[in-house]
């Protein structure tokens, strides 16, 4: 009882409080210094969107809409169309990064891993509109991370 | 040196400017409580002005008299209005005449 | 009194509040600084340090994008008293370093002259009146806004700051007993001669409650509740862009800075070095020692401790603080009236 | 001189303030108005070496006494529109009253006795007296009384006032804090053995 | 009725029902895929196994009829097994290409192999890979999908009746294949797609386009025929992607025409903002200047109006509610096929359901051609004609039908009185008399063999006489129509209950215009002719186009030249090149409207697509009009037009409750005008040619959208004939050959591209009403002659 007092007149709890930050105070940082460090990214990490193509250079796209149909947030635009040669192809592919909320849904509806998420996530822009990304801007980030993709996918085939 | 007479002057000013605040507020209570305070502040002036001048600390105890006075007689009258809206939903004077007998 | 005495006091008025609010500005800046770093050690992070070397240079950043910013006035609000508020809030908040007294020296002159703008006799009650004022400015800025969330916070700043002001009123009673003067000097002189004669020692618990009611006060975590982002978005300052936001800040930490010292003088001493030997060191810097201390201490709360609930804090201030303070004065003034019980507190009324 | 100077500036301000309280239209105005008043009386106050009371006006009037009115005008959403509805009607009789009023006591103050002659210009009061610890002597000696009398209205204020607005809501939930913090680890927690 | 349980309950089902359809009325779940309600069984799926108590073996559902007291179970154990091996089975050859084929999402195969199927296959083999087919612009082929359900075969044989589909071989080696490796000839072939359980079969013009799940459906009325069939308009983004049948429609198919004709809905033809002529062009303006121009063009002027009868009930009657109030002496036309605009005896529209006909004992068609006009009325007697019920035709033509026809007569449209006084004479040598034949009798002197294959008709218990274009448009058609309800009178069709005595309409809303519209009509080509005479100053045209369409085109097209034109449309047509102003209206997918078909049923279409473009609906078009003119505007909300619609058409009082929700749309006929005081004799007039003109109808030329149509127009190219065609003895008569010949008409000389055709009356030529030869039309009699004019 007289502990109970004492403490609660000595303001104990909050002392213990404070404590426990000042210790906090003196204790090694965790902070990643971002440009300079980095922290390691997961095979399966979300980023920007990509298309990808095959090794012969055809889309791999086959205008399916599974994941404009599965994206919950509306975020993917596809029109299709019958080509020449007679195959299902798209002829307006685009994502709103500014809608997007990278759940992946797109990438794990998507029967012929077209559509993927890469590991890039340094993509902000000045404008609205160049967050918009179309066909030919989602092709050419899957060219420009083929490599990186295709050993990421390789890396979690064994999970999927 | 400024003469006594003028700080009688500024109370008397403020003092009828209090009073016709009455009449002219007559609709909002809170209003007509200011206007009080602003009689009170007239008297108060009166009261420093002539201790200052007699050399008498008594008119300044009685200015603090008055201020005890009046903090109370605000905190209670807004109290009386705030229980008040809370019944009526109006603090205008007119409807405050329900308490006619 | 000539008029060139005239001019010269002007001129003298002029530099002494220049020298005192432009390092009050910076130390306004500052502490925001310190406030991020210090904060940011406690959360293992490293705070701000990308300005400058340590970003030292990023109050100036924040203060120039503030400054840059566009100031946006709702079209729906109380123009002219919209734009008053802040500066109705920063003004009271400057106007009390007026009689604050930051040391004394015999620079100019060979007595001791005490290095406040104004040494007012009654000095802590101007400093009390003056700050009561800042209430205006939060009442103003949440009214005039013309917004729920802006009125809401503005009513509960107010009535916490009034129903503070009284517990830290009381507090500050017991020490004009032991000290038996108004004036902010006198008070600091009555705690001269050593850590023993400082004023937190016999009135420890009202040092608690003044320093605890001056953060709720300042609306310091963790009795923001004026500015509780969770449920008023931002309080009596939501609508404020800019500029105007930047004021309003300021103002906060110049009270601030201004409690720290005020406890400084009223309870650790003021400028007296806790020992003798200690007293080559200027009286200035062991204030500013102290100040800075107590100024880390709100900054360790804002990390410590979560913010109170409003029925809570109003709890704390009326049925803790308020009779806590109220029958301490009663134990001084028992102490100081009781033939026998007087020898002891005697010890630090000097006045006696 | 310059004590007259910032005699006519208080006065007139104080004055100009009084009108705006009571032609505003807007009732926060009115309460802004009373304050800018209040300063400027609280200033008159320090040209009559009653610096104790100046800074008290402040402290209470306006750190304390318009905060109260400013907080009910913000509560309680008073229509601004019909509050002047009607004034023409009683402004002739007010007006007359507080004329009269007025000539009277310009006419008693001007007359002669406070405004001329030693009390009328002459401070008996020294300006080096510490006003406060005056006060203070006699406010605790002489006006005990009254002092003591003036506690107990402020304590029926304050005990009236609550006792006016406090509501204890039937709908709402309560908690006992300290009842919370008392609360020990045996009071909840039961050893039981199986 | 057949009492049974099925899953242990009891039902009770008429005698003769197939299992299958026991379950599918009781809303027990049986997998199938070559059932379908429409066609003849084929039961080679095998999915829609059941098990029988007291079977040794489960029995195929659809070919089992029911048995008093069978015990029918459709969940057991045994039964998921082999419907599991059955969609193994199936998908053998079936590829894995759900994502990119249209069926993808509204498949049965794909439901039912989540359903039924196994998780994984087995077959590992190469899978067969058949050719895939040109079947015409409007089906797509992919055969690998298909699952050989035959279903296509059944619906070109049975419903199209082309039979231009077959199947090749057997077992694993059976093909699915076009008779013709050419189009398909049916005017239903769009229908293919949408019986195709798989993705084999595919809608070409939307293919590869769109998903199932992205389209919103809602339902609405196709006014492209006066049968105004139940469609269900598949749109994405407002933006029409299919029209199909509507599932609980009264025809469960519709025909190529209405289904392919959205292409016209977003085609450059479509008006969808205000358009104003400055010089030679037509600019877009605002609502407010266009209605402006208008007005100036209007306001005091003599105007005739012209409109399609194809708007809705309330756009129609907003089209009166003007005329009464703005432009009360103004003559009003919105027939451009009828020659003759006395009162007939019996007005348009039918008096019978289209599946009475179906079944009555006796079917007329007198000059029309059906499978070109209204197809899937000739689908209803196509089936009629499949179950050996009698059909008797007598026309200019043998119109081609893909069905037996008991009775095909050809005669030469000068004929037609002789054809029915003949049958006038043989009705009264049976005892049949109606009073009025007398006076007939005598006044015709010919004969004509054709009446009394009409009389033996008409003596048939019931009897649906379907009147059509030939006489409708004849230049007597009122006195020909008289006689026909003489002779329906005397052989006892016309009474109450069992009327047979139906007008096949031009257009839609037929019930409709002959109430709101009786007393002001006037015919087309009289307008045109007052207007090229300067007695007219402005034309408004609300709807047709009256130069791309009907008789009185090289009239139309004079008046046009001489006189202003106001056109409130949908679509352009070729008024575009005549219009000072165009003001667009809501095409019939894009409004809230009520529509009445030839026999008289009601739909009420709701949900409507957004607009396109700037299009109002055609009543606030009108009453922007009366209140640009500075008339009281009579009526300025949905409702208070309908209030009118029923005011000022008695015979559409039943509307009202349709729209207040008191009555099902379904349950309404709007009957048909009858008027019975009317009665005309004869005037025999000797033509001046030798040779009677006859306007040939194509489905996929006639009407202003299916022309802004590019698949349809396509279409019509495939199935393109020569602009004028005669019967080679016709020909020889006159010692010509085929080639390019000069026809001589009253108004002038033309040369043409004449072809031959067996099929087509001697002494009778022939013109594609669309297209150079449309020009004739006006005519009734030509000479032709030799080489070119």
């Amino acid at each position: 009882m007289i502990k109970r007092t004492l403490k609660t007149w000595l303001l104990w709890e909050l002392v213990m409080g404070l404590a426990l930050t000042g210790r906090y105070l003196f204790k090694k940082k965790i902070t990643v210094q971002y440009p300079e460090e980095r922290t390691w990214l997961s095979p399966r990490f979300r980023g920007l969107h990509a298309l990808r193509r095959y090794e012969n250079g055809e889309e791999r796209c086959i205008a399916c809409k599974l994941c404009e149909v599965t994206c919950p947030a509306l975020a993917i635009t596809i029109e299709s169309e019958e080509r020449d040669d007679g195959s299902r192809r798209t002829t307006r592919y685009d994502i709103d990064m500014t809608k997007c909320i990278f759940c992946g849904f797109c990438t794990e509806a998507c029967p012929v891993d077209a559509i993927v998420e890469t590991q890039e996530f340094e993509y902000a822009s000045e404008t609205r509109e160049a967050l918009y990304y179309t066909k030919d801007m989602l092709l050419d980030v899957g060219k420009r991370y083929e490599p990186q993709i295709a050993s990421n996918i390789a890396a979690d085939a064994r999970y999927q | 040196m400024i003469p006594l007479s003028n700080f009688l002057i500024v109370g008397a000013i403020l003092f009828s400017l209090g009073i016709i605040g009455l009449f002219l507020n007559r609709k909002n209570v809170i209003v007509i409580l200011m206007c009080v305070e602003l009689m009170l502040l007239a008297v108060n002036i009166n009261f420093a002005a002539f201790s200052h001048y007699l050399g008498d600390l008594g008119g300044q105890i009685m200015v603090f008299f008055v201020l005890t006075v009046a903090a109370s007689e605000v905190a209670i009258g807004l109290a009386i209005l705030v229980a008040y809206y809370r019944q009526r939903r109006s603090i205008a004077v007119e409807d405050i005449n329900t308490l006619q007998g | 009194m000539n008029l060139l005495d005239m001019a010269l006091q002007v001129i003298i008025w002029a530099v002494e509040i220049v020298a005192v609010v432009l390092p009050l500005a910076l130390a306004v800046a500052y502490t925001t600084y310190a406030e991020r770093r210090i904060i940011g050690w406690m959360q293992v992070r490293q705070g701000c340090n990308r300005v400058g070397p340590w970003g030292l240079f990023q109050p100036l950043a924040d203060g120039l994008k503030m400054f840059m910013k566009e100031t946006i006035i709702p079209a729906r609000s109380n123009k002219f008293l919209f734009v008053a508020a802040p500066v109705l809030s920063l003004m009271p908040a400057f106007l009390a370093y007026a009689v604050v007294p930051f040391g004394e020296t015999s620079l100019f002159g060979h007595e001791l002259h005490v290095m406040a703008i104004a040494d007012l006799n009654v000095g802590i009650l101007y400093v009390m009146a003056i700050s009561s004022l800042a209430i205006y400015g939060i009442l103003m800025a949440g009214w005039a806004s013309n917004s729920k969330y802006a009125l809401i916070g503005a009513i509960r700043a107010t009535s916490q700051m009034i129903s503070y002001e009284i517990a830290m009123g009381f507090s500050i009673v017991c020490v004009l007993i032991l000290a038996g003067s108004l004036s902010l000097t006198d008070i600091v002189h009555a705690q001269a001669g050593g850590i023993l004669h400082w004023y937190f020692i016999p009135l420890f618990p009202m040092f608690i409650v003044y320093f605890i009611s001056g953060a709720a006060e300042t609306n310091r975590s963790p009795f923001d509740l004026p500015e509780g982002e969770a449920e008023l978005v931002a309080g009596f300052f939501v609508e404020y862009s800019g500029m105007w936001f930047a004021v309003f800040a300021l103002a906060e930490y110049a009270a601030m800075i201004l409690i720290a010292l005020m406890t400084s003088i009223l309870f650790m001493g003021g400028w007296n070095p806790p020992f003798e030997f200690l007293s080559f060191i200027p009286g200035t810097v062991w204030l500013l020692m102290k100040t800075s201390f107590f100024i880390f201490v709100f900054i360790w709360f804002r990390a410590t401790f979560p913010r109170y609930r409003y029925d809570q804090l109003m709890r704390l201030g009326w049925k803790v603080f308020l009779p806590l303070a109220m029958g301490w004065v009663a134990v001084i003034g028992i102490f100081t009236y009781t033939p026998v019980l007087s020898d002891f507190i005697g010890f630090w009324q000097p006045w006696r | 001189m310059i004590e007259i100077g910032f005699f006519y500036l208080f006065a007139g301000m104080a004055v100009f303030a009084a009108l705006g309280v009571i032609l505003s239209a807007n009732t926060m105005y009115s309460a802004m108005w009373l304050i800018l008043c209040f300063f400027n009386a609280s200033g008159l106050f320090f040209l009559l070496d009653a610096e104790f009371l100046g800074i008290v006006l402040i402290l209470i009037y306006v750190g304390a006494v318009m905060v109260l009115f400013m907080f009910v005008v913000m509560m309680l959403e008073v229509n601004q529109a019909q509050k002047r509805e009607g004034w023409l009607n009683y402004l002739p009789v007010g007006g007359m009253i507080a004329l009269i009023l007025f000539v009277e006591l310009v006419a008693a103050s001007t007359s002669g006795i406070f405004s001329t002659g030693e009390m009328a210009m002459a401070s008996h009061l020294g300006a080096e007296v510490n006003n406060t610890v005056e006060i203070g002597k006699i406010l605790y000696t002489e006006y005990l009384l009254g002092f003591e009398i003036a506690a107990i209205i402020l304590l029926v204020a304050l005990v009236g006032a609550i006792v006016l607005t406090l509501r204890e809501r039937k709908d709402a939930k309560y908690q006992d804090i300290s009842k919370q913090v008392k609360v020990r680890k045996e009071d909840r927690l039961r050893k039981v053995s199986m | 009725m057949t009492e049974l349980f099925i899953n242990d309950e009891e039902v009770t089902v008429p005698a003769g029902t197939s299992i299958l359809e026991a379950c599918r009325a009781n809303d027990v779940e049986v997998p199938y895929f070559c059932y379908h309600p429409e066609l003849s069984v084929a039961a080679n799926c095998r999915m829609c196994l059941v098990e029988i108590e007291g079977w040794p073996k489960p029995a195929a559902s659809c070919c089992t009829p029911v048995a008093e007291g069978m015990k029918v179970v459709t969940q057991t154990e045994g039964l998921e097994k082999d419907r599991a091996m059955m969609m193994e089975y199936l998908l053998i050859n079936h590829p894995l290409d759900c994502p990119v084929c249209d069926q993808g999402g509204a498949c049965k195969l794909q439901d039912y192999a989540v359903e039924h199927g196994e998780g994984k296959g087995r077959y590992i083999e190469e899978k067969r890979i058949p050719n895939d087919k040109d079947l015409g612009p409007f089906v797509n082929t992919c055969m690998t999908r298909c699952i050989h359900c035959t279903r296509c075969v059944r619906f070109a044989d049975e419903i199209a009746g082309t039979g231009d589909m077959g199947v090749l071989n057997r077992g694993d080696h059976m093909l699915i294949e076009g008779v013709v490796e050419d189009a398909l000839a049916s005017e239903l072939s769009g229908n293919l797609p949408d019986i195709c359980p798989v993705g084999a079969l595919l809608d070409k013009p939307s293919h590869d386009v769109s998903r199932p799940w992205e389209m919103t459906r809602h339902k609405s009325t196709c006014t492209q025929c006066p049968q105004g069939c139940d469609i269900e308009i598949e749109s994405r983004n407002d933006e029409v992607m299919r029209i199909r049948p509507a599932k609980d429609g009264v025809e469960p198919w519709i025909c190529d025409r209405g289904r392919f004709v959205y292409d016209a809905f977003r085609s450059d033809n479509r008006l969808l903002s205000p358009k104003v002529r400055e010089g030679s062009a037509l600019i877009d303006v605002s609502w407010d200047d266009a209605i402006t121009r208008a007005v100036s063009l209007l306001k005091g002027k003599r105007v005739g109006i012209v409109f399609s009868p194809d708007w809705s009930v309330e756009g129609l009657t907003a089209i009166r509610l003007l005329q009464d109030v703005a432009f009360e002496n103004a003559q009003v036309a919105f027939e451009l096929h009828r020659r003759d605009t006395r009162p007939f005896a019996f007005e348009e529209g039918l008096s019978m359901s289209t599946k009475s006909i179906e079944n009555a004992d006796q079917v007329v068609v007198l000059g029309s051609d059906l499978r070109q006009r209204l197809p899937i009325l000739m689908q209803r007697l196509r089936k009629r004609a499949n179950a050996n019920k009698p059909i008797t035709r007598i026309g200019a033509m043998f119109y081609r039908t893909n069905a037996d026809l008991a009775v095909d007569v050809l005669i030469r449209p000068r004929d037609w009185h002789a054809v029915i006084a003949t049958a006038m004479v043989q009705l009264n040598e049976l005892g049949k008399l109606a009073a009025g034949m007398d006076a007939w009798i005598e006044k015709v002197d010919a004969r004509h063999d054709a009446g009394k294959r009409l009389a033996d008709a008409l003596i048939a218990d019931s009897c649906a006489m379907l009147v059509g274009e030939e006489i409708r448009s004849h230049e007597d058609a009122a006195t020909l129509i008289h006689g026909i309800d003489l002779l329906m009178r005397a052989a006892g069709h016309a009474e109450v209950g069992k009327d047979g005595r139906n007008l096949l309409p031009e257009g839609m809303n037929a019930q409709l215009l002959s109430g709101v519209f009786g007393d002001i009509r006037t015919s087309a080509g009289d307008l045109f002719g007052a207007a090229a005479n300067g007695d007219l100053d402005t034309l408004l045209l609300v709807g047709s186009d009256p130069v791309g369409d009907g008789l009185f085109s090289r009239q139309a097209k004079t008046a046009l030249e001489k006189v202003d034109l106001v056109q409130v449309a949908a679509i352009s047509g070729d008024m575009g090149d005549y219009a000072s102003v165009q003001l667009p209206a809501a095409a019939y997918s894009e409004i809230d409207g009520t529509f009445i078909n030839m026999e008289g049923r009601v739909r009420v279409a709701d949900n409507p697509l957004s607009t396109l473009g700037e299009q109002r609906p055609m009543w606030k078009v009108m009453m922007r009009l009366v209140q640009a003119m500075g008339c009281d505007v009579p009526a300025v909300n949905l409702e208070e037009v309908r209030a009118k619609v029923v005011e000022l058409a008695p015979a559409c009082a039943e509307l009202a409750d349709v729209w207040s929700g008191e009555k099902d749309a379904r349950t309404i006929f709007v009957p048909s005008a009858r008027n019975k005081g009317t009665s005309y004799l004869p005037t025999l007039t000797e033509k001046t040619k030798t040779l009677d003109l006859v306007g040939r109808y194509s489905i996929y030329r006639e009407g202003a959208w299916v022309r802004a149509s590019e698949l349809l127009v396509e279409a019509g190219n495939i199935h393109a004939m020569d602009d004028v065609i005669v019967h080679p003895d016709t020909l020889k008569e006159l010692g010509l050959s085929e080639g390019k010949l000069t026809v001589v008409t009253d108004s002038g000389e033309f040369s043409f591209d004449v072809g031959l055709r067996t099929d087509v009356s001697p002494g009778v030529v022939f013109v594609a009403k669309r297209g150079v030869a449309g020009d004739l039309s006006t005519e009734t009699s030509v000479d032709l002659k030799g080489g070119q004019s």
